[in-house]
């Protein structure tokens, strides 16, 4: 099982905080991951993962798109960060 | 060891304790340098604002706050330091993130708390959107906040 | 136009009054920097502070503080900036002197709150002294300060 | 007349902290105040008038040693700033 959340512009736009994905043997990368739901979810999630400054963590730590995701793992997506 | 001292939250926060408090725990502070960020009265274009709302990723915030309050306290002699994020609906004026660095000299204390704030705007999950009167719009990032924090990189 | 307030007074001060004063003067303000300095519990030597004492040249320190402030508000677009500074005898972890600068900016207001200080510390007639058990002793200035106000000079 | 002022550890070193002159008419710069009164006021006060780091001013105003000093002027003489 991993856990996906979904942060800020970006979960407006695909209407979604946050999904489960429990098939997860061949998702065994951020970049898999993404291609994964860029082609199972349509094209407005397609656009939206598929923007050149989407922001990627695992388990909590910003990677860049070829780390390494294993079961068990929180990923989130989400655009470039606005506080302070 | 430099003490360290974290919080998010939907209450609004008082700069002058949040002073008080960081230099009573000090004993060799010469000098303390704040920053307070304030929510603007006014959008880019001019329209009067509403509300801000800050959204976070709990657990990652608190996180990777604490990451940048480290790394400070590894590249400066600071004795104490502390962040205040605010998250939720916050009205115009309201402060929305206070930092505060306790040092022995001025020198460190500025530029570990400047770091902190170059690298809250840059590396910690928040994201802002605004209401005005035409509706609710999320702000997009600053290239010049994704410059100012590259300064500090090879420093 | 930059707001700008000069204090010199022998009473303690309230670094979150001077803060909530400054802020509320502004009108499109996003960002407080302010600067405190503390009266040291030890001196340079580690003994401990009894007192510390701050002579002026009155007439002629509230005129060089202007005119750094005017200085500051030449360089950086900042809405309201002000210092306070005491004089007289202050005891161990008083407040000595503070500065606030209020901008849309983060960067300028960073920028001018370390301009002013660095040049109260060498352009302002404030002369220091500590007692400790030892006696009274003036204290010299520092190199460090002069070479800081020096970097300055060139931007 | 020409008012002197002393400040901070300089005062204190020679004893005074102000004095007036009333007969000017030579004393038209500050380096020759500082000379007449190394001269008139003894090796304390020449010592103390003569540090190199001595700072002075004219009307409240920081200037060189060569600077012009007229009939009514305020004069000052004290160690560097060590405020803030």
């Amino acid at each position: 099982m991993i856990k996906i959340f979904f942060f800020g512009r970006l979960r407006d736009t695909i209407s979604s905080d946050s999904i489960i994905l429990e098939e997860v043997a061949d998702l065994d990368s951020v970049e898999k991951i993404r291609m994964y739901l860029s082609e199972s979810r349509g094209s407005i999630w397609e656009e939206a993962l598929n923007q050149s400054n989407i922001v990627i963590s695992v388990n909590q730590v910003v990677v860049s798109t070829d780390a390494v995701v294993c079961d068990g793992d929180e990923v989130a997506f989400f655009p470039p960060m606005t506080g302070g | 060891m430099t003490a360290m001292m974290v919080r998010l939250q939907e209450e609004l926060f008082d700069p002058g304790s949040l002073q008080f408090t960081l230099f009573s725990e000090t004993r060799k502070t010469g000098g303390i340098v704040t920053f307070t960020g304030y929510v603007r009265a006014i959008d880019s274009n001019g329209i009067p604002l509403k509300s801000l709302f800050l959204e976070h990723y709990p657990g990652m915030t608190e996180k990777s706050i604490k990451h940048i309050l480290s790394d400070a306290a590894d590249r400066w002699d600071i004795e104490s330091i502390g962040v205040v994020h605010r998250v939720g609906w916050l009205p115009p004026k309201d402060p929305i993130v206070w930092v505060g660095s306790a040092a022995a000299h001025r020198s460190e204390a500025f530029a570990s708390c400047e770091f902190v704030m170059d690298y809250l705007k840059t590396q910690a999950p928040f994201w802002k959107k605004e209401e005005t009167e035409e509706g609710v719009k999320w702000i997009d990032s600053h290239h010049s906040d994704e410059a100012r924090a590259a300064r500090w990189a090879t420093s």
